[in-house]
């Protein structure tokens, strides 16, 4: 069911839902946990597995280490845990990074899973966005693929001429091939933009599929952010 | 009226290679030509010009009365199919069934009669199966068929093929043969294949190093080993002219 | 670099978003004249690069790694405008498909990671390659080797307005400063790379680089040929100064703006600097002495625009140098 | 010891599409071998497995004695050349150069002695003039044969050539055939051109639906029409198979 909503609703919805857990207070706890617990059903509605859902989640780790630096190198009053002197506004600021990014990341990682990129943005054109952004975010996609391919072809091309990239010295070949990397995904893309002016183009994508939605389904989409105000209200 | 009328074309690509140095030819409507020559002749830079995807440096290309140019692309682009020689330029959607459909969807068709168009044209280069799989998923000949398929879906007037048999397996080679028998169109194919240029087309041009060397009855240019042979053609091994 | 969801407050990530909506807008208008109806391929043909090459992480000294931000190679590959709207679509499509940066963040990244790389980038591009005519691919090289540091700086800047967290202004934009130069020059390399490799074979393709035709040729039936046609007219010089000033300008404007605007969302930011008095000293201080953040538990913070403005002028007045001995060795070999 | 040996071989693609059901073929040293068969049977997919860019789902593939495993690829690759059928996936480097001289160079090869070498395989397929050209920027034809010279030049055991007259004007299509024939080496090349097949190689695979269906010499395949006409294979119009 989730699958099937409209992109936009979808869309919509978590934004509206990332924005009320960006204005949660973070010393309501139980809010939070609340919040988790409402990604939590959405996905099992939708029947995302965890495992692809942890593996998205990775992306964040990097921020992790530095919500985890904060309390290090935060000002203020300071405590000592296990030793460590710790600066307690910087471990709030932690906190309040880690639980905030989380649900955020995980939220995304919920849309994306349940929506084809190119819906998406045709979601994101019938709530408005500027049809030259969409247009570039379409042919972006479009070329991410181009140019991946280009990547993968030219590494195969690489290895089964007897390359190995394990040797520092070999940088200079993956260098020399970033330039022609851009180029060789510039002319194919720009062939492939022919090809499709060539069947008539017009510089909107033909909608081969209808996607208005109905009242019905932007209140199954919306609940989730409407659940979520529901909590922050409380929790006050 | 002509279908096709080219005058003085000369084209350099943007890193100062000139490919072309003043083509002429003129192709009446209905015929089916065959566009020989060496590799690097310059095939494929002219056959780009003929909807307008390259820009005459010098010259000029009209479709069917209709000088090409900036404002008469997409008119000329309605009229002009294009086969691409690498069907990796020509194939871009996710699947299979909306590469077919993009053509006939630009030109407003919808709903049933797009589901039709789409089976039809993949029905007749026999990839009707792969209709829901993305195109880079296939195999080479098989991407070469569809990209077939989305020029036929789009029945244009004027069909210019760049070596579309080459990766076919030889019976799609013939069933292409006869697709483009049984179409009331203008053909104009790119080959390097010279008995199926004599076994579809009447006429053949030999472009060589950016100019038209020859032009005539494909018969006649395929019997003179000379002429061939000053152009890198030749018929291959075991091939015999078949007398008529 | 890209801000999850809750590292600024409320007030902050729409404020930026503010300010990118109304960049964005602005290059709405000018990319219709840099590229015409091929600015949306185009423009999301770079997008996809410079996605596909911020996934390329080189390593940087001390067990840190950084990857490219691409804002300079866009802006030389498609123009400013442009190169403004490849970001914003970057970092929309990283954020909503791929988890990568907060949704409510999405204005603050794209101030960040588009507004002010392009800037900075553009502003260095074009006062080198008035300074030193025809020297692209160092002009690019030095583009993209300060904006990386200059985004650091200001989101250190914002960081201390708006951040979630108190921290030391100085020893951060210090720390934060000294990487991202070091992963500035991975990002002048790589740019410099690809600009290059794309002015040898398509040097159509550079924006305002635009290249001098041959004439063509025709050729007759007995093999001789005629020239026709005429060179298109060589691209005018690129003004000197006046454009590099205006992108300057334009980043100190960008960072000033956004700290007077968010200085009222963060009064103990500026209590603590009206108590602090001697914080020029402090500020050079901590810009060239102390890396290792060794003090941080005594200073209640530092001066908000100073350090942004003096690491803003401090590397435009390197790059002017820089430029400068670049002309100056040119002109001997001349 | 077989230059080639290959059994019980299946694949199937990450997205589920299997290609092969279990290949079995073995090639003797010196041997020039046609892989004959429809679009979509698996040539490809089975050619990918011999240097092992694709590695076997089940079964086992022997280069030379040594069977094709993570630790011994680099070897293999050395013993394997490996034209693919289409030369955008082999050409990556700036220049014609660059990319002719990646293999040898890797192998060692350093200054004159690998300049020698770009200079020979470059001459050998035509292309010595765009020895400074991008690849991409070549004609089709062009880049085939710049393909064809970087397998050369790192001077294999075995050759394995997927389609590679396609696209080639005649005369190259010819010169191709005499390069192989002067090569002491083991060929296996995939072509839906059974004129070339006969013209070059002793012995034919018909490889159909991922199994190989038929394996004999290539005059005796190419005289069974039924057996020709039940894998999508038959003689073009126009030719006969030659008395000898
Ligand atoms: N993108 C490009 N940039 C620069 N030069 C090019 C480009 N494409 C082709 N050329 C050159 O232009 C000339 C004509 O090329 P073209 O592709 O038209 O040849 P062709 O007749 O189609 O050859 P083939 O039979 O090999 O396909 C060749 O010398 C080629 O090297
Ligand atoms: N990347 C891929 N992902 C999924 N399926 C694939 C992929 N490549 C090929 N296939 C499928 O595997 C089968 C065998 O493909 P393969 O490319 O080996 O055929 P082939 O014999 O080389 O055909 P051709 O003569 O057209 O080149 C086909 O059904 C094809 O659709
Ligand atoms: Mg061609
Ligand atoms: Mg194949």
């Amino acid at each position: 069911m989730v699958h099937r909503l409209p992109p936009q609703c979808k869309l919509l919805a978590v934004l509206a839902f990332a924005l009320v857990v960006v204005a949660t207070p973070r010393e309501r706890f139980w809010a939070f946990a609340a919040y988790a617990a409402l990604l939590g059903g959405v996905a099992l509605a939708a029947r995302v597995p965890v495992a692809h859902m942890v593996r998205r989640m990775v992306i964040e780790v990097p921020f992790v280490l530095f919500a985890l630096l904060i309390p290090v190198i935060g000002l203020g009053e300071r405590i000592t845990v296990l030793g460590l002197s710790l600066s307690v506004p910087g471990l709030w600021a932690a906190w309040n990074i880690l639980a905030k990014a989380t649900l955020g990341v995980a939220a995304s990682v919920l849309l994306a899973a349940t929506t084809e990129p190119r819906e998406v943005l045709i979601g994101a054109q019938r709530l408005r966005l500027p049809g030259l952004l969409v247009q570039i975010a379409m042919f972006m996609l479009r070329y991410l693929d181009v140019i991946m391919d280009e990547m993968r072809r030219m590494r195969v091309a690489r290895e089964s001429r007897g390359f190995e990239a394990r040797n520092f010295r070999q940088i200079p070949v993956v260098a020399r091939s970033a330039g022609a990397l851009f180029i060789r995904s510039y002319e194919r893309g720009e062939r492939v933009h022919l090809a499709m002016l060539s069947r008539g183009y017009s510089g909107r994508m033909p909608m081969i599929r209808d996607i208005s939605a109905s009242v019905g389904q932007w209140g199954t989409a919306l609940a989730l952010p409407a659940a979520a105000l529901a909590v922050l209200g409380l929790s006050l | 009226m002509n279908s096709l009328e080219v005058r003085q074309l000369a084209y350099a690509y943007p890193d100062g290679t000139q490919a072309l140095f003043g083509v002429d030819l003129s192709i009446a409507r209905g015929e089916r030509v065959a566009l020989l020559g060496p590799n690097g002749a310059g095939k494929t830079t002219l056959v780009m010009h003929l909807n307008g995807i390259l820009t005459a440096g010098h010259g000029s290309v009209t479709v069917a009365g209709t000088p090409v140019r900036k404002d008469t692309l997409s008119e000329v682009r309605q009229r002009v199919g294009l086969v691409f020689q690498d069907p990796d330029d020509q194939l871009f959607m996710p699947t299979v069934r909306d590469d077919v459909a993009f053509g006939p969807a630009n030109a407003g068709l919808r709903g049933e009669d797009l589901d039709r168009v789409v089976k039809d044209a993949l029905e007749r280069v026999g990839m009707l199966d792969a209709v829901d799989r993305p195109p880079h998923h296939l195999s080479f000949g098989q991407r070469r068929r569809v990209a077939v398929a989305t020029v036929l879906a789009m029945e244009p007037e004027i069909l210019v093929l760049d070596e579309p048999s080459s990766n076919l397996d030889p019976a799609a080679r013939r069933e292409l043969a006869e697709i483009l028998r049984s179409l009331d169109v203008t053909v104009l194919m790119v080959t390097h294949d010279l008995p199926y240029a004599l076994e579809l087309c009447e006429r053949a041009l030999i472009l060589s190093d950016g100019v038209i060397a020859a032009d005539g009855p494909t018969r006649t240019l395929l019997s003179d080993a000379e002429l061939l042979a000053r152009h890198r053609l030749e018929l291959p091994y075991g091939f015999a002219v078949p007398v008529l | 670099m890209h801000v999850p969801d809750g590292f600024f407050n409320a007030a902050t990530s729409i404020s930026a978003g503010v300010v990118a909506a109304a960049g964005v807008a602005v290059c709405l208008r000018g990319a219709r004249r840099e590229l015409d109806d091929r600015t949306a391929p185009m423009a999301g043909l770079v997008a996809a690069f410079v996605f596909a090459v911020q996934m390329l992480n080189f390593p940087v000294a001390a067990g840190t790694s950084g990857h490219l931000l691409g804002g300079a190679l866009a802006a030389i590959l498609v123009g400013p405008y442009t190169g403004v709207l490849c970001m914003a679509v970057v970092l929309l499509v990283q954020g909503v498909f791929f988890a990568d940066g907060g949704l409510t963040a999405l204005g603050v990244n794209i101030t960040l990671m588009g507004l002010v790389t392009v800037l900075a980038g553009w502003g260095v591009f074009r006062l080198v390659t008035g300074l030193v005519r025809g020297q692209v691919v160092v002009a690019a090289f030095l583009a993209a080797l300060v904006s990386v540091p200059v985004s650091a700086l200001a989101f250190t800047l914002l960081f201390w307005i708006g951040g979630t967290a108190p921290i030391d202004v100085g020893t951060v934009a210090a720390a934060m400063g000294g990487v991202h130069l070091l992963i500035g020059i991975g990002e002048g390399l790589i740019t410099a790379a690809t600009v290059g490799a794309v002015l040898a074979v398509r040097p159509d393709l550079v924006y305002g680089a635009a290249g001098l035709a041959k004439p063509l040729v025709l050729r007759g039936a007995d093999g001789s040929g005629t020239p026709v046609g005429e060179p298109e007219p060589a691209p005018a010089a690129p003004g000197a100064l006046r454009p590099f000033l205006l992108g300057g300008v334009g980043v100190t404007l960008v960072l000033a703006g956004l700290v007077s605007f968010f200085a009222s969302s963060s009064p103990d930011g500026l209590e603590a600097v009206a108590e602090d008095k001697g914080f020029i000293d402090r500020a050079a201080d901590h810009l060239f002495g102390s890396w290792a953040l060794a003090d941080y538990g005594e200073v209640g913070g530092i001066p908000v625009g100073v350090a942004g403005v003096i690491g803003v002028g401090l590397v435009l007045v390197l790059t002017g140098a820089v430029a400068y001995a670049a002309r100056s060795r040119n002109q001997i070999k001349v």
